[in-house]
């Protein structure tokens, strides 16, 4: 109940931002931070909460950006039953891919690969294709109506991809304390002894391997919908995929919040980087680059890890809640 | 543009702020970094001469767009939170239509360096202008003046092999080709696409052995280019000609200095400077001082820094509507490229055109058209 | 309940368990015991699903098992634990059983509730809270048939739960473990500690390289010779009396 | 005691805030046999992993063979031919055998590693059967022999065996306590920590019982047999 | 265009192409395979030693196969201090951590060679960068046999070094069961450390036997890495024989698939090849167990 409060909380919070800040360069900040904390929250339900590191989430949030595009400029349909169809074909796609390589029984190393080969695979012809626009990528209009889902103000947007992040907060709680949170948590810790347990480990991997895909797939189609453009190389290419997977492990993995935590901070720290290092090509990602390790050095167990001790610190614990729910 | 005004009021005689936007790290740096070159020698030569008059020094406001759109579009919006009069570059296609939409939303004026994807201009952004040649424009060109040196030579030419990097500017201008090329009296034997990067040639040239082509059309960047005249060299494969379509090479100092024996009589159709511009060659010499190579980059973004600034002369104030006027009436005949003075139909400059070059003695040389020839075009070959 | 007939396993040019049969009846707990070496996690790991056999076939209640994945059988009430305990490292032991308990409990509120039921039973009431990897080997057993039991199950594999106790933690477990028989749980089990394993079996069984050699009533069997050149030891035979 | 082997005093050692030793005074001579008893969960292994440097001491000091070694890393105390055998083995799973016992010469008594390699095929011959099997795929109790092998491998000086007899058959307990002493007999000394009480104390010279995180009793191994008080509050016999 | 003629080049060439692949990823399945480290640095130390074969030859005029024997040594100094000092101190063993440590030391590499060298593609000149061996079909460029040769000399020492030494050994035991071999008296950082110098020594050697006929800037690592990955998995985590295999394998499926499918759609053969095998095999062709 508490972390449900702290939810609310946050998302009030930020979603309180606009009426402060009215600086566009910050929303556009904030709003290219809660894209990847949205797609990096998905790689956390599969990553964080199922131990399955996938390397390959750009194959979600790259069906998820072209579907977006095509639906609308191939065959005029409207930008917002594209969205959702977006979400739908990229929740699709993680179904395939998991059930063929859960089904093979692939782990760790070998599953992390695989994923990536997968996305490879789709940047390959997302590259090739006629329909993906091949290597000329495809072009969404710019035509700032609410009804095809562009808005005329950034705070819109922002308004709107915060509301999917808070979506994808719930979800991840509800994760937490559902019977299949459970069972996920169990299959990442250890998969044979959840296998003795009744767990239908196959089956507990591919649900979140679904829902996984569906939230980076709805990052990807909110991207399509922001920027307009979408090519094979942004779609597929191997950046989101680590931004999937940089946000959570930077944050916390397995934790509600690690992923917008972390997203806060790396992105953060990309801005603050270039403030310090000036125009020098280069030498604002030397900096970013050595305050990463840094940050790494000093929380190991990610973000959320500081918080929980710096909490530990000052708040004498309380009784578990866990006993009564 | 409400938002602006007091940009405005303080850039009154205190300097105009101008963006300028190049992907200098990440993939595309090299290429960034040469625009950035380019547009800052501008800038100082215009300041050196008192800046833009009545407003004052230029101040540029240098973006990198990390070779991303989003970075891109990133640096637009603090562009655009400073204050800036106008912005220029974007150097690649994907960064060029993000960038020119993020700055549409402002009514924020933007010159477009390289950028060739005809998109960037044909979606009716208003504040969008580009200064060089897109697409069709380029292949229009290349394919009338590749019919023109063959037939010039007695038809030697009659099949083709096209090779071309897959992502927008190569793709697009290969399906140009193949769809105007056969009208020409060319066989197009094959078109092999390639991603960037590749890293290996040799099948390609392996086709090329087999399948014997008169005439290879390599359309990619760079690095691309370097492997695959070292690898047909290599293999030793020589065909009657070389005729690149804005290939990343053919058209580079560096590459000749470095490849002489690779280089020669490649033949290319590309962004060039006017030979016969003394303040081109000015520039030229220049950039060569700095140690660096005199690439289209550099001319390009020199040019399209001077139009912008020329345009907010004229508009005697850095009021983004103003400018964007200016720009659109613009008629600036002073940059260093062979376009004559420039005219603006939907943002495109009507009269950029690419130009023939050939590689001989070691040095590249304007071949066509002959208003800016240096000399003529050697085909085909010498064995 | 349970019968094995003719199970063989072969890794490789190993043949671990050769034409193995036994069978488990309900509501009593049958003994499995042997040389270390012997096949007998191997046969537990078939029995469980876990490994398929070369040859053979399990049947549980009557039915076929053979070859069922093992969250099917544990579905069916079959539970197992491992000889090398298998914790989730990282959770606490509470959510350890909360595991098991899920299998029955859909809800969680309804799953936590049986999980802290079944974690006091065991002992580790104290240790709800504490992270499974900082348990000792003693907690980590209990842990380990916790688990097991959370799952509610009607037939048990317990392999050598009791291996790494001292002598009064043995004692103590000994009542748990029969309790869960009279609850109904038919139980099969392997142990080296022979006072125990002959106080608790109805019926025990010998596997010595893969082979049932002898079995019958616990004092039939540890008195047996061959039982006690190949796993007793005349020490420990004559420790237990069956033999002067 | 200027001839200990081992020479623990004041030894404080835990996880985090758990204290779990809170003083412990210890000595070992050489060739003698020391069995450490106590409950599940007192500190035993703790004090293990604390003499073998696993586990940074907070106080107290350690001394082996003449040196202070409290400060030391464990492969310099390896080095120094103190060897801990760790109770949960600890073997090499994705290697086979015989590169588990040769990594038990990896710091000491390299030159002699076939030799070594024979003395411990004599002792468990099951070993030599499995000789390119992977580890991971013993038998429980194959795994602990190749984890005893594998800690006599490094010559020690002194070994600490944690709860090596947890998953024998009884047959093979039996051989493992004879081992022991065979073990002995070629001077090295033994601290054996033990849940299997009754055989622990006969073949060990003296035994220590630890609780609460302190010694709460020492004495010759045949003493603290005898003592019933001992064994009902300690040892539940 | 399914003649001998073409088909049998491409073949030998793949073979060519594959070893250079291989070499790569000889140093990635002792940090990858081997240690579980998945180093995202390893495509930026590749630039990193190309820029060091690079110099050697501009400024010291030492020609790239004897600038191997100052460079290799050179970066395995290099990958041993970054593990021991920088990876291992900041992701304190754990493995998500050491992702993350990688992937901010290939942003710093990267961004330092583009800082220090500018973007610039560079290569060397070489007199013998054209000579090739005329089998009447086709040609063998000199350069590219020699990386043939040398990749079997490196794996098959490597080979004999993870099998038959104590070091070798000792690296397989660390990356598997970190207490058992501290208690063995294995010093658990020093190899790890070792290890990371050794897969980097062997990327500088890689890097030499590029530099003849490839190009240098700071990013061009990175079109080996994602191969070199692909490599290890396909092999089988950790197996020296898997690296070579998984080299040869991929540098002619790569090849043939780019003859048939066309160089842009040629890489996606790649990884089809890749997701079969391990949907079929799950360990890779090499792999143990998983
Ligand atoms: N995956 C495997 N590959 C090869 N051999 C195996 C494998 N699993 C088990 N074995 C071998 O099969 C035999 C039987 O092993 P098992 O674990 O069943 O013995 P056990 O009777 O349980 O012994 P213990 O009492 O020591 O636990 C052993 O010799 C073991 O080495
Ligand atoms: N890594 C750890 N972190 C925190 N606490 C630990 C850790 N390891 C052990 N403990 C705790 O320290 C105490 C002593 O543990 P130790 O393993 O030394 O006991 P032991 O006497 O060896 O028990 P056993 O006979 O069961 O092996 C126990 O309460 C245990 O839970
Ligand atoms: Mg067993
Ligand atoms: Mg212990």
């Amino acid at each position: 109940m508490k972390r449900l409060g702290a939810i609310i909380l946050v998302i009030a919070a930020l979603a309180a931002v606009p009426l402060v800040v009215q600086s566009n360069t910050t929303l556009n900040f904030l709003v290219v931070t809660l894209l990847v904390a949205l797609a990096g929250q998905g790689w956390n339900i599969l990553g964080g909460y199922g131990g399955q590191y996938s390397f390959g989430h750009a194959a979600f949030f790259g069906t998820g950006a072209y579907t977006t595009a095509i639906l609308q400029v191939r065959y005029g349909v409207n930008a917002w039953p594209a969205f959702a169809a977006g979400i739908a074909l990229g929740a699709a796609v993680g179904g395939v891919i998991g059930a063929l390589t859960f089904r093979a029984g692939l782990r760790g190393s070998y599953f992390a690969l695989v994923t990536l080969a997968f996305a490879e695979v789709l940047r390959i012809i997302a590259s090739v294709a006629p329909i993906t626009g091949a290597g000329v990528g495809t072009l969404v209009k710019l035509d700032l109506r609410v009804e095809v889902l562009q808005f005329q103000s950034r705070a819109a947007f922002y308004w709107f991809i915060l509301a999917l992040v808070a979506l994808s907060l719930l979800i991840a709680y509800a994760i937490e304390r559902s019977r299949f949170g459970a069972y996920l948590i169990a299959v990442r810790e250890n998969e044979d002894a959840a296998k003795a347990l009744g767990v239908n480990t196959t089956r507990v991997k591919l649900g979140a391997m679904i829902i996984s895909a569906a939230i980076t797939a709805a990052s990807g189609c909110f991207y399509t919908q922001y920027f307009l453009f979408v090519d094979s190389g942004i779609a597929y290419g191997a950046r989101m995929s680590i931004e999937a997977l940089l946000t959570p492990i930077i944050g916390g993995v397995g934790t509600v919040f690690g992923p917008l935590l972390g997203a806060l901070v790396v992105q953060g720290l990309g801005e603050a980087a270039k403030h310090v290092a000036g125009d020098a090509p280069g030498l604002s990602l030397i900096v970013y680059g050595c305050v990463l390790v840094l940050v790494i050095g000093f929380t190991p167990r990610g973000l959320i890890g500081l918080v929980d001790t710096a909490r530990r610190y000052f708040v004498r614990p309380a009784k578990r809640e866990a006993v009564n729910g | 543009a409400t938002l602006a005004m007091p940009a405005v009021l303080r850039a009154q005689g205190a300097g105009v702020k101008l963006g300028i936007l190049h992907p200098v790290s990440g993939a595309l740096s090299y290429s960034g970094t040469q625009g950035r070159l380019g547009a800052t020698l501008a800038i100082e030569e215009l300041n050196a001469a008192g800046g833009i008059k009545g407003l004052g020094k230029i101040d540029p406001i240098l973006g990198d767009a990390l070779s991303t759109p989003e970075g891109g579009t990133a640096e637009v919006e603090k562009m655009n939170a400073a204050g800036v009069a106008a912005i220029v570059g974007g150097y690649a296609s994907a960064i060029c239509l993000a960038v020119s939409q993020a700055a549409a939303r402002y009514d924020l004026p933007y010159v477009v360096d390289v950028g060739v994807a005809d998109s960037i201009v044909t979606r009716g952004l208003k504040n969008t202008f580009r200064f060089g040649p897109g697409f069709g424009a380029i292949a229009k060109t290349a394919i009338e003046n590749l019919a023109a040196i063959n037939d010039a030579a007695g038809k030697p030419a009659k099949t083709v092999m096209i090779v071309h990097e897959d992502s927008l500017f190569g793709a697009g201008l290969a399906k140009l080709l193949n769809t105007e090329l056969p009208g020409r009296g060319f066989q197009i034997l094959e078109t092999i696409a390639h991603p960037t990067p590749t890293r290996d040639f040799n099948n390609v040239v392996l086709k090329m052995r087999a399948q014997n082509p008169d005439l290879v059309i390599p359309a990619n960047y760079y690095n691309e280019y370097v492997l695959l005249a070292r690898t047909m060299q290599q293999q030793k494969v020589k065909p009657k000609g070389i005729y690149s379509v804005l290939g990343g090479a053919a058209s580079s100092y560096k590459f000749v200095k470095e490849f002489p024996e690779a280089a020669k009589y490649i033949m290319d159709c590309n962004h060039w400077f006017d030979p016969k511009n003394p303040k081109a060659l000015e520039l030229k010499k220049k950039v060569e001082d700095k140690g660096q190579f005199y690439t289209y980059e550099v001319y390009m973004n020199y040019s399209a820094v001077l139009l912008a600034a020329d345009a907010i002369a004229r508009a005697g104030t850095a009021d983004r509507a103003k400018v964007t006027e200016a720009l659109a009436a613009s008629t600036f005949a002073g940059h260093v490229m062979p376009y004559g003075p420039t005219k603006f139909v939907n943002g495109q400059n009507q009269g950029a055109a690419p130009v023939n070059t050939q590689v001989l003695d070691n040095d590249i040389k304007v071949v066509l058209p002959e208003k800016f020839a240096q000399t003529k075009p050697v085909f085909p070959m010498p064995a | 309940m349970l019968s094995v007939e003719r199970v063989s396993c072969r890794f490789g040019g190993l043949l671990a368990v050769n034409a193995a049969s036994l069978n488990a009846e309900p509501g009593c707990i049958t003994g499995l015991i042997g040389p270390n070496g012997a096949g007998k996690t191997t046969l537990f790991s078939i029995i469980s699903g876990f490994q398929k056999p070369t040859d053979g076939l399990v049947r549980y209640k009557g039915e076929a098992i053979t070859g069922l994945p093992p969250h099917e059988l544990a579905r069916r009430g079959i539970a197992r634990t491992f000889q090398i305990v298998q914790p989730f490292a990282g959770l606490s032991v509470r959510e350890n059983i909360l595991v098991g308990a899920h299998l029955r409990h859909p809800k969680r509120g309804d799953a936590l509730a049986a999980a802290d039921k079944v974690g006091r039973e065991l002992g580790l009431g104290d240790m709800l809270d504490r992270p499974a990897d900082t348990l000792t080997v003693a907690g980590r057993k209990r842990l380990e048939l916790a688990k097991a039991l959370a799952t509610e199950p009607q037939f048990l594999l317990l392999d050598e739960v009791l291996a790494g106790l001292n002598p009064s933690e043995i004692r103590d477990m000994v009542p748990v473990i029969r309790a869960l028989c009279d609850r109904g749980i038919t139980i099969l089990m392997i142990e080296h500690v022979m006072q125990a394993v002959m106080s608790l079996s109805r019926h025990m069984f010998v596997l010595a390289e893969g082979s049932i050699i002898a079995q019958g009533a616990p004092s039939e069997v540890a008195s047996d010779r061959r039982v006690i050149e190949a796993y007793l030891g005349h020490g420990a035979a004559k420790k237990l009396g069956v033999v002067s | 005691m200027t001839d200990a082997l081992l020479e623990v005093r004041g030894l404080r050692a835990g996880y985090g805030e758990t204290k779990v030793l809170c003083g412990v005074d210890l000595t070992v001579a050489p060739g003698e046999i020391v069995a450490v008893l106590g409950s599940n969960g007192v500190g035993k292994s703790t004090l293990n992993r604390t003499l073998s440097g696993i586990v940074r001491a907070r106080d107290g000091s350690i001394r082996f063979d003449g040196a202070s070694i409290e400060k030391e890393k464990p492969p310099a105390i390896v080095e120094r031919g103190l060897i801990h055998v760790p109770e949960g083995r600890r073997i090499f799973p994705n290697m086979t055998v015989s590169d588990n016992l040769d990594l038990g010469s990896y710091r000491r008594a390299t030159a002699r590693r076939a030799q070594n390699r024979e003395r411990v095929f004599s002792i468990f011959p099951r070993l030599r059967e499995r000789t390119s099997q992977y580890a991971g795929t013993l038998s429980g109790g194959e795994q602990q022999m190749l984890a005893i092998g594998r800690g006599l491998m490094a010559e020690p000086k002194l070994i600490i065996l944690d709860e090596p007899s947890l998953g024998l058959s009884p047959l093979l307990v039996e051989e493992l306590f004879t081992l022991i002493g065979r073990i002995r007999a070629d001077g090295v000394a033994i601290l054996l920590v033990e849940q299997n009480v009754v055989q622990s104390l006969e073949v060990a010279d003296r035994a220590y019982i630890l609780a609460e995180g302190v010694f709460v009793m020492s004495g010759a191994a045949a003493a603290i047999a005898a003592d019933p008080e001992l064994k009902r509050a300690y040892l539940g016999l | 265009m399914l003649s001998p003629v073409i088909l049998i080049p491409a073949i030998l060439n793949g073979l060519l192409t594959g070893a250079v692949y291989a070499l790569v990823a000889l140093g990635l399945t002792l940090i990858y395979g081997v240690l579980h480290i998945i180093n995202f640095a390893h495509g930026a130390l590749l630039s990193a030693a190309m820029f060091a074969a690079f110099f050697a030859f501009k400024v010291l005029g030492l020609d790239p196969y004897l600038a191997v024997f100052i460079v290799a040594p050179a970066f395995f100094v290099l990958g041993y201090g970054l593990q021991r000092f920088v990876i291992g101190p900041t992701s304190r063993g754990d493995d998500r951590n050491m992702l993350l440590v990688t992937l901010g030391l290939s942003v710093v590499i990267e961004n330092v060679l583009l800082y220090a060298f500018r973007a610039d593609t560079r290569t060397i000149d070489v007199p013998y960068a054209f000579e090739t061996l005329d089998l009447g079909f086709t040609f063998l460029p000199i350069p590219r046999l020699i990386g043939f040769g040398v990749v079997f000399v490196v794996a098959l020492a490597l080979w004999l070094l993870m099998r038959f030494t104590d070091v070798g050994k000792a690296i397989r035991a660390v990356a598997k069961e970190k207490l058992g071999a501290q208690l063995s008296g294995i010093d658990v950082a020093h190899v790890y450390a070792m290890t990371f110098g050794l897969g980097t020594a062997c990327v500088a050697i890689a890097a030499c036997l590029l530099m003849p006929t490839y190009y240098v800037n700071p990013t061009v690592g990175n079109a080996f890495v994602l191969i070199a990955f692909t490599i290890v998995v396909l092999g089988g985590m950790g197996s020296v024989p898997g690296a070579l295999v998984g080299g040869f394998v991929i540098g002619v499926v790569e090849s043939l698939s780019g003859l048939f499918l066309g160089e842009s759609l040629g890489q996606i053969g790649i990884f089809l090849i890749f997701i079969a095998v391990l949907l079929v095999r799950p360990t890779g062709l090499f792999g143990a167990k998983a």
